[in-house]
């Protein structure tokens, strides 16, 4: 028995030294370091990997943090409290977000908006029906209803409404942009949250044929950017607002026939707010 | 002649049914002018004609109405004498709207034409010079600036003509009628292009259910030595430009190269009675030849239209169009463009218009693909339709590459014989746009 | 350099241990699992060998085979253990034989990995109890879907033929050994 | 004529991942593309039949001689990961991008019991050096098919419409499940 | 503008190219099978009396339920107009032996279905094929009942119960190939008259709803593989003919190895699977533990499939080698 | 950092949370085999369970003096040694048990769930905080092997722990028993705890849309009025 | 058999002279595999960054996806376990039926075996300029997403 420990012991005492011996030489040869406060922030991140923060998914972001080369305000996934979090391991201040959100610029649904003489037989999908003569409205530029940006979102934070136009629940939404990039018709765009006014509409038809197709269209006819002092341009018969120039005020919100231009909580807003103005 | 005895064609293909038999037998009418014409700018691949004419001018017809604008472009001609209504974006066949000259159509019998040339003696440059000018598009579907064609590169080689009398699309029976009835000035077509290419070969490839166009024109090359008459077999698409070639020569044009690549140049039957009636009559392409058709329309007719002219004119000349229509086609049934009103207008290459009924549509409810192979055995260009069209439905578009998606010609054959019908050309055709973006945009850095 | 020395010394540390405490526990165990060992084959001889008392290992041949003796150290036969194939993988089985090695007087299966349900019923005795008393000459065989009207026959198994035919042919060629080995120290 | 039952037997009748439950793992792991199941069954056929040799001769050559049977686990295991490790070490100075392409899986096949399970059958069933060899071999082969059928099946399956609860592991686990009833079409053909 | 004044009395129809279409769809394929399955019904019911009507009935049922209840759970359209579980239902049904035990029928339907289709996504999208799948899990899970077989009630010697590969198996007794021809054999309820197998199978590929590659290169290989052993050793080995018409093979080659779903997409393919299967089957039969080898080689081949598909994909026109 | 755990906490989240089988899909290997039946499933997850909790209380007490580059070597040395050390208990105590459990127990070695643990926490955690994971990993485990055992015993054989609960009409499935039964069952298994976390989730979400829906209806009503 | 290639999705982390660095998007590949949680092949996030050629010019921070040629990996992983593989079992084979005399027959025949296996392993390290091995690197594809398509954050 005693031999039998000793050969044991001599055994896999041996074996264990070769091979950490083979362990330190392969250590010399791929050797990396790695911060520990990298894993700490990398904890605290929501691990979605969506690549929001424009870095390769959640570890990279956690290196580039711990490294500087990005704010810790940067995951627009994780808001506010992620940029806490990671403020109190590295010991910064946080700083505050602004969360970018999709709008979608069209309102064109399906009781505003023309329909064709036909109905459109094919997959349900805008990218697919745009092939085809456009799919069912008159419109070129509109909303074609299709939900194409719906089926993307991976938050499900997209909702068709009745009209058949899709609808953002800010709640859900991360500000990932996937549905920027879904829609065909490049209708959706992202905003920063707390931005009210917006033209409602892409039309870029001539002010007879807009009319026509649409009952809520941008027909072009340019009052708003004549009273705007440049907060908003006409390009293509179509009315562009310059965020930075744009003073909300001036903006003559009831002599857009078609409430194209607007607030974002719809045109009651917009009629409330005239309502008061008219009150004075 | 030996290779007249086997029967040429190529692998894939199918045979729907033909309904030739609505038109075939109709000689053209030449329908008098419309009220009103829509010319849009751009009948043809590449850049659009700029305008010459502003709103309220009086054209006379065969006027100048909008110059080519560039290599592969073309020029293009008032149809009818008349005044310029405005010019704006209006609705198109292909469905989507393009700045179009509409014109007030008044009665006149002034029309400008060019000079007569005589074909026997005129040089090779005078006839692409003649083409160019006249506006001559490809009449077999595409739309491509003949003159491009007879101007090829000096380092391509080319050794033979081939006309596409294969008219391999149902329904449509305008290149038959066209074979019939001016035979003559088709291989005075022929030989003119053949001309303007210093080609010595030339063929004619028909479809063997036109027994007698192809007796007529062999018939009539009996004595010209190298035009050749050759007998395909029946069998859609014989007529693209690649079947028709590996068909004819048994060359295989590879992906993503042209015709004259193998040293060939196609042109379709209209295309080579243009070119006679530029060169010969100093004609304008102001006129489109076409066959109404289908069981929707109520007198089937094979027409001669001024380009312009909105489809429900044409249609209210056939008699108009019956209750139980369901879809209203600009040019064949297989690769042709549904309408959603009677608005568009007839433009150069405008082949057909075809008003279906449900019946003959035959269409069945959607299921997934069952994997049958059957678009796979068909498929002319040995594509697998079904797991591109898959890939793109699922944006796998680096998978769809590679499986060659750029390559598919959107003849339709797959999408026809899918037990599954599966949209499968709708499918391939937004892969296909999206992978060739990506592939423009790798180019582009 | 340290580090190095580090990681040798940690490793060969964690060897030694393991090695050590390994060996102590081995040397706990080992006899209980011979002792398991032994009372299995033990257990086995006597099940085959109803009138067994004591047996003893038959030196000098290449499979394993006990001679069997009852109380009054008689030898009452032999019990040897023989393996081949089955339907899936190798039977072990321990065949209770006479002396004159012409009657089978028991039979266990030890080992074996057929299909359980199906190829193990040859475990179970409704299978084995057939050989009690079972003639082997000339060799044992086995009939199907019928009761055996031979002295030398037992019924397969319905599904698992294939099992109790390798059962059979295992036994048949274990017995023929023996009867070679036996004929030759006679 | 032995040999190659052993070896069919472990490829096919007896397969290792289909019929014994090892290498799960991997199996599920790295049987998204077919070229990196096919690489990685390679590695690990390569792996497992170093692995059947040095195993041996440990075992016959140094366990058995002193009586230390009981470190069967701890001497096997150690010589597998250090294998392992160097032989990704050499791929790595080798070809950048096959360890590109592989090195995240290498380490799986350290921690994949249908190496160790190799070579504690083997001990099992007293197979001499060259039926452990074709036996190492073998099981690399039948892990090989089975991973690269997998593959091939997963590869077909992104273009299917599975319901959502079962993508991935479930569907994987399943097909697995029917896999493993065509092969039982293969039991009783060899019975090594 | 003459444009939008839509005309009302039309509601045109809007889609893309093609305009029209093939006879060809899948209900229409899938009842065409059905009828070309019709005759097989009718001698197994002939065969085995009407009691196999009952289980044909309930493995039907089954099938067609387990499809409409996957699908309302999963809230997509009920999809059983097709015909496809009908199917499934049929083959499963007749490659099972007379007088099968219902409940087990009504399993095998459920797992047929449940997990050899639906769990894949269902139609068009499943790795194997669905009916096989339902047997094999019926042959692990009772193998004593599925392998028992009851004699057709014409049958000319009715001593041995045992399937005539069964018998030349296990027995080493062989059976007429005329009788195999005609059905006067134990088996299942469908394989045992190739008669009506064959009826059904070559109407199918006269109107081409079968592929002809898959039955002709099973074929072939069967007379190859089978015919070398035959060579061999006439005395032990069967002849190729007797591969051809005893056991499911003819079911097997027309109706099941050429589901569309899980049979290769290329021609190329078709020949590799049939082949594969071929040399599977024959190996499972001479030298395998189980006597009939059908269902599994095609399953395994069935495996096989996306890898065979990828190696084969034919080369595009125009595209050098 | 997330704040830490209560100790509880610590040792449910491997009940269900990180159920280690259902939701790591980790151990695939013993937990498809060895679930023959029940008994054989509570088995493994103890000997599984034992190496894990010692294993895991030697790492975290002596992490701090292992040099990072030989870890994993050393962890995988030191469960061979409690493999090891449970396989001659098994042998020498329940030599039945130890048969049935046939070659994998040595394969707990490999068991992916083990070196997960002390690489993913015992490595970073103390003591105790390592032994509670450890014991609740252990338990998830048990439940998730006996929950197999036990549904492939059930319809496989009719019994669960030995005693028959099946109706004697009741023919036995014997795939269940086969290695074709486990990945079927366990796939199943995986896919209807998958369901259930997937309807949770979809839950929340709806409820979150159904709010904003209302809300919306509101101001509509609000506006109108 | 026609150009199999394996595309793998991953961000850009730097980009310099016709060469990028690619961090591969692994989170959806190793959701499912059991090894996930000690998965760091030398040194954690080392791995999984490749080094890739780059034709597009892209910025860091872009979405890409990658194409490896998946026959290239096939015939780099012939090459270096393929090969071995077969030159230790002939080795051991050729040694056993050499050193069949000898009672350490076994160890001999590994020996030997070892000993060609060791020269082949030199060969390819001496000549390690073998294509499928060291060219081929893999490519980017396509850009999927850049960082300024739209900003993700207000600057305010
Ligand atoms: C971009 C482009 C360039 C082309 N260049 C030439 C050319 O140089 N010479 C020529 O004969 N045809 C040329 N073609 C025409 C094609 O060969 C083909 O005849 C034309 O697209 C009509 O195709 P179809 O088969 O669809 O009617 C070109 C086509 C395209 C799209
Ligand atoms: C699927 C398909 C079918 C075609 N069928 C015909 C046809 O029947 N007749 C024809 O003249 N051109 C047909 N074409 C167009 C030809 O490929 C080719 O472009 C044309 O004949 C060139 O002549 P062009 O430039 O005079 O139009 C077809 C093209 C495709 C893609
Ligand atoms: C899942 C399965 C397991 C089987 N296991 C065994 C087995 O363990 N032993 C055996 O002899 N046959 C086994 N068989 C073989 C069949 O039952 C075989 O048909 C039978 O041995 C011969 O049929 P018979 O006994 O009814 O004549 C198995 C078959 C299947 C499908
Ligand atoms: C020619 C043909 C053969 C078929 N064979 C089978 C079969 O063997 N088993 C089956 O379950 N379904 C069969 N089906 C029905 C259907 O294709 C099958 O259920 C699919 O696998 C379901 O996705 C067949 C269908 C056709 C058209
Ligand atoms: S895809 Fe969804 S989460 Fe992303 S920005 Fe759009 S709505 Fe928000
Ligand atoms: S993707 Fe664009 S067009 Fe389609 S529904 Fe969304 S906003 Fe409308
Ligand atoms: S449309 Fe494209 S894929 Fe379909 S048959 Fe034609 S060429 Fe082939
Ligand atoms: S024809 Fe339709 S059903 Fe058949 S394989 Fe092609 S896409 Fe699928
Ligand atoms: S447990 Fe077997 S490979 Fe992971």
């Amino acid at each position: 028995m005693e031999t039998t420990i000793i050969i044991a012991i001599l055994t896999m005492g041996g074996l264990g030294f070769i091979f950490a011996g083979g362990l330190a030489f392969a250590d010399k040869k791929l050797r990396v370091e790695e911060n520990p406060l990298i894993a700490k922030v990398n904890d605290v991140l929501p691990g979605a990997n969506c690549g929001a923060c424009g870095r390769a998914g959640c570890y990279d972001f956690a290196v580039n943090v711990v490294e500087g080369t990005i704010g810790v305000n940067g995951c627009p996934v994780g808001g506010d409290e992620t940029a806490r979090e990671i403020a109190e391991i590295l010991g910064v201040e946080a700083g505050s977000t602004t969360k970018m959100v999709p709008r979608i610029l069209c309102r064109g649904g399906s009781s505003e908006a023309v329909t064709k003489m036909a109905d459109y037989f094919g997959p349900l999908s805008c990218a697919a029906m745009d092939l085809v003569a456009g799919g069912d409205k008159l419109c070129y530029y509109g909303c074609l209803g299709g939900g194409d940006c719906v089926k993307a979102c991976p938050f499900d934070a997209m909702i068709m409404n009745d009209d058949n136009i899709p609808e953002v629940i800010e709640e859900l939404c991360t500000g990932c942009g996937i549905c920027v990039s879904a829609c065909p018709r490049d209708i959706i765009e992202m905003h920063p949250i707390d931005r009210q006014v917006f033209v409602f509409c892409k039309n870029l038809d001539d002010p007879k044929r807009a009319k026509e197709v649409c009952s809520v269209a941008c027909i072009g006819c340019g009052i708003c950017a004549r009273k705007s002092d440049g907060g908003i341009e006409m390009v293509d018969n179509l009315a562009v607002i310059n965020y930075d120039l744009l003073d909300e005020s001036k903006i003559p919100f009831d002599k857009c026939r078609t409430h194209a231009i607007g607030y974002l909580n719809g045109r009651e807003k917009h009629l409330e707010e005239v309502e008061a103005e008219e009150g004075n | 002649m030996s290779f007249l005895n086997k029967i040429k064609t190529f692998q894939g293909g199918v045979h729907p049914e033909e309904y030739k038999e609505l038109t075939e037998n109709l000689p053209f009418e030449i329908m008098p002018d419309p009220k009103r014409v829509i010319v849009p700018l751009s009948q043809h691949i590449g850049a659009p004609a700029s305008v010459k004419v502003k709103k309220k001018d009086e054209v006379k017809k065969g006027q100048l109405l909008a110059d080519q604008e560039g290599f592969i472009s073309s020029p293009i001609y008032s149809p009818v004498s008349g005044k310029v209504v405005d010019v704006h974006l209006e609705p198109t066949a292909s469905g989507f709207p393009q700045n179009s000259i509409v014109i007030d159509s008044i009665e006149s019998e002034e029309e400008i034409r060019f000079e007569q040339l005589d074909p026997k003696t005129i040089t090779a440059e005078e006839i692409r010079e003649r083409v160019r000018l006249a506006g001559i598009v490809g009449q077999g579907g595409a739309a491509f600036p003949t003159y491009v064609k007879l101007t090829p590169p000096a380092d391509k080689n080319i050794d033979c003509v081939i006309l596409n009398g294969c008219e391999c699309e149902p329904y449509l029976t305008r290149d038959y009628r066209f074979m019939l009835e001016r035979s003559e000035d088709l291989i005075t077509g022929l030989k003119l292009i053949m001309k303007a290419l210093g080609v010595s070969k030339g063929a004619i490839g028909i479809e063997d259910n036109k027994p007698k166009a192809i007796e007529k024109l062999t018939k009539l090359c009996m004595n010209e030595e190298n035009i050749s008459v050759v007998s395909l077999k029946t069998k859609y698409p014989q007529g693209a430009e690649k079947m028709l070639i590996k068909a004819v020569l048994n060359r295989e044009v590879p992906p993503g190269k042209l015709p004259l690549d193998v040293g060939v140049v196609i042109q379709n039957i209209g295309t080579a009675l243009a070119i006679n009636d530029a060169v010969c009559k100093g004609e304008p392409q102001i006129t489109a030849a076409l066959t109404v058709s289908g069981f929707g329309i109520k007198q089937p007719k094979n027409l001669i239209v001024k380009v312009g002219t909105p489809l429900s004119d044409v249609l209210d000349y056939c008699g108009g169009v019956k209750d139980n229509a369901a879809k209203v086609v600009v040019g064949g049934p297989m690769m042709g463009v549904a309408q959603y009103d009677f608005s568009a207008p007839v433009m150069k290459a405008t082949s057909g218009i075809l008003i279906l009924t449900e019946s003959e549509i035959n269409a069945h409810e959607e299921t997934p693909c069952l994997r049958c192979g059957k678009c796979i055995e068909v498929c002319p260009l040995n594509l697998t339709p079904t797991k591109l069209a898959r890939y793109s439905q699922l944006e796998k578009l680096e998978e769809a590459e590679q499986l060659g998606i750029t390559v598919c010609m959107e003849c339709g054959t797959c999408a026809f014989v899918c037990p599954a019908n599966i949209p499968l050309v709708q499918w391939i055709r937004l892969g296909k746009k999206r992978v060739l973006q990506i592939q423009r945009e790798r180019k582009a850095s | 350099m340290k580090l190095v020395i580090k990681m040798l010394v940690t490793l060969t540390i964690v060897g030694v241990i393991s090695g050590a405490l390994l060996s102590e526990i081995s040397g706990w165990a080992e006899p209980k699992i011979e002792a398991h060992r032994k009372a299995e084959t033990e257990k086995a001889i006597f099940e085959v060998q109803p009138s067994a008392e004591s047996y003893e290992v038959v030196d000098g041949i290449d499979f394993e085979c006990y001679k069997v003796f009852d109380k009054n150290k008689e030898k009452t036969g032999y019990a040897l253990t023989y393996s081949g194939s089955g339907f899936q993988g190798k039977i072990r089985l321990m065949i209770g034989m006479d002396n004159s090695l012409e009657k089978v007087l028991g039979l266990k299966v030890l080992e074996q990995v057929e299909t359980p349900g199906l190829g193990t019923k040859i475990t179970e005795d409704d299978f084995t109890n057939q050989f009690k008393g079972l003639s082997a000459v000339p060799g044992i065989d086995w009939v199907k879907g019928a009761s055996p009207s031979k002295p030398n026959e037992i019924q397969a198994i319905t599904g698992a033929t294939i099992s109790s035919k390798a059962v059979v042919s295992i036994m048949n060629d274990g017995i023929e050994k023996l009867r070679a080995v036996d004929g030759g120290k006679k | 004529m032995e040999l190659i039952l052993i070896f069919f037997s472990a490829a096919i009748v007896n397969n290792f991942v289909l019929a014994y439950f090892l290498g799960i793992c991997p199996f599920i792991g790295v049987s998204n593309k077919i070229s990196s199941a096919f690489s990685m069954g390679l590695a690990t056929t390569f792996v497992m039949v170093v692995a059947a040799i040095v195993t041996w001769l440990i075992y016959h050559m140094i366990l058995v001689p002193f009586n230390l049977d009981f470190l069967q686990y701890v001497s096997f295991i150690l010589v597998i990961a250090s294998l392992v490790q160097f032989v990704e070490m050499f791929v790595k100075k080798v070809s950048q991008p096959l360890y590109r392409a592989l090195g995240i899986f290498l380490p799986l096949i350290t921690t994949n019991c249908a190496i160790l399970g190799l070579a504690l059958f083997i001990v099992l069933r007293e197979y001499n050096f060259i039926e452990g060899i074709f036996y190492g071999v073998g099981a690399g082969v039948g892990f090989t098919l089975a991973i690269t059928i997998m593959a091939g099946i997963r590869e077909e399956l992104e273009l299917a419409d599975i319901p959502k609860p079962l993508q991935g592991a479930p569907i994987t686990l399943i097909v697995a499940g029917i896999l493993a009833l065509a092969f039982m079409g293969f039991s009783g053909l060899i019975s090594v | 503008m003459n444009t939008i004044t839509a005309n009302p009395s039309y509601k045109l129809e809007l889609a893309a190219s093609p305009h029209v279409h093939s006879r060809w769809s899948t209900k229409q394929a899938m009842w065409l099978v059905l009828a070309a399955i019709l005759p097989m019904v009718i001698s197994a019911v002939v065969f085995f009396g009407l009691y196999q009507l009952l289980i044909i009935i309930v493995s039907v049922g089954f099938c067609v339920g387990t499809e409409a209840a996957v699908k309302a759970v999963r809230k997509r359209k009920i999809s059983i107009g097709d015909g496809s579980a009908v199917i499934t239902g049929l083959l499963l049904a007749l490659i099972l032996p007379p007088n099968f035990s219902l409940s087990s029928t009504a399993i095998g339907a459920i797992v047929s279905i449940g997990i050899g289709k639906e769990i894949f996504g269902g139609l068009g999208y499943n790795i194997f094929n669905p009916a096989l799948v339902g047997r094999a899990f019926l042959q692990a899970a009772f193998p004593v009942p599925m392998t028992t077989w009851s004699q057709p009630n014409y049958a000319v010697d009715s001593i041995s119960s045992a399937t005539p590969l069964s018998a030349i198996k296990f027995d080493k007794v062989s059976t007429e190939l005329s009788n195999l021809f005609l059905g006067n054999v134990g088996g299942s309820l469908g394989e045992t008259s190739a008669i009506a197998v064959l009826l059904g199978g070559i109407f199918l590929i006269v109107i081409g709803v079968v592929n002809w590659r898959v039955p002709v290169s099973m074929t072939l290989g069967v007379i190859i593989f089978g015919g070398i052993f035959w060579l061999l050793d006439p005395a032990i080995y069967p002849n190729p003919l007797f591969h051809i018409f005893a056991g499911g093979f003819l079911v097997g080659a027309l109706f099941m190895a050429t589901d569309w779903v899980t049979s290769p997409l290329y021609g190329k393919g078709m020949w590799i699977f049939g082949a594969g299967i071929a040399l599977v089957l024959v190996l499972i039969r001479l030298f395998g533990g189980l006597p009939e080898g059908v269902m599994y080689s095609i399953l395994f081949m069935n495996a096989f499939v996306p890898l065979i598909n990828r190696y084969t994909k034919p080369r595009i026109f125009g595209k050098e080698k | 950092m997330k704040s830490k755990l209560g100790f509880v906490k610590e040792y449910t989240k491997g009940l269900w949370e990180n159920n280690p089988v259902f939701k790591q899909v980790l151990g695939m290997c013993p937990t498809l085999a060895v679930t023959v039946s029940a008994i054989n499933g509570i088995a493994m997850a103890l000997a599984t369970t034992f190496v894990l909790v010692f294993s895991s209380i030697i790492i975290s007490s002596v992490r701090k003096l292992i040099p990072s580059q030989v870890r994993i070597a050393s962890y995988i040395l030191i469960i061979a040694t409690f493999v090891t050390i449970v396989d001659l208990v098994m042998k020498a105590q329940f030599p039945d048990l130890s048969k049935s459990l046939g070659p994998y127990i040595p394969l707990i070695v490999v068991n992916c769930l083990i070196l997960g643990r002390q690489e993913a926490f015992s490595s970073k955690n103390g003591v105790l905080r390592s032994a509670l994971d450890a014991l609740g990993m252990g338990t998830g485990f048990l439940i998730a092997l006996f929950m197999l055992g036990g549904i492939r015993e059930i319809l496989g054989s009719r019994t669960l722990l030995g005693f028959q609960i099946m109706p004697d009409f009741y023919e036995p499935w014997l795939v269940m028993i086969l290695p074709a039964g486990a990945f079927l069952t366990l796939g199943l298994m995986m896919a209807y705890f998958n369901s259930i976390a997937i309807n949770m989730k979809k839950k929340e979400t709806d409820k979150i849309i159904e709010q904003y829906k209302k809300s919306k209806a509101a101001k509509t009503i609000e506006a109108g009025a | 058999m026609q150009k199999e290639t394996i595309i793998e999705k991953g961000i850009v982390i730097s980009a310099s002279g016709g060469r990028a660095k690619i961090m591969l998007d692994e989170s959806g590949k190793c959701e499912e595999c059991s090894a996930k949680l000690f998965c760091k092949p030398a040194g954690s996030k080392d791995a999984k960054i490749l080094e890739v050629e780059d034709s597009l010019g892209v910025n860091t921070g872009d979405s890409v996806n990658i194409e490896i040629i998946g026959s290239d990996i096939l015939k780099a992983s012939v090459m270096l376990y393929g090969v071995p593989m077969i030159i230790l079992i002939l080795g051991i084979l050729f040694g056993m039926s050499i050193f069949s005399g000898s009672s350490l027959k076994e160890l001999c025949a590994f020996l030997f075996a070892s000993g060609l296996t060791i020269v082949y392993a030199g060969i390819l390290l001496v000549f390690n300029k073998i294509k499928p091995l060291k060219q081929n690197l893999p490519k980017i594809i396509t850009v999927t997403k850049t960082v300024n398509d739209f900003p993700a954050l207000g600057v305010f």
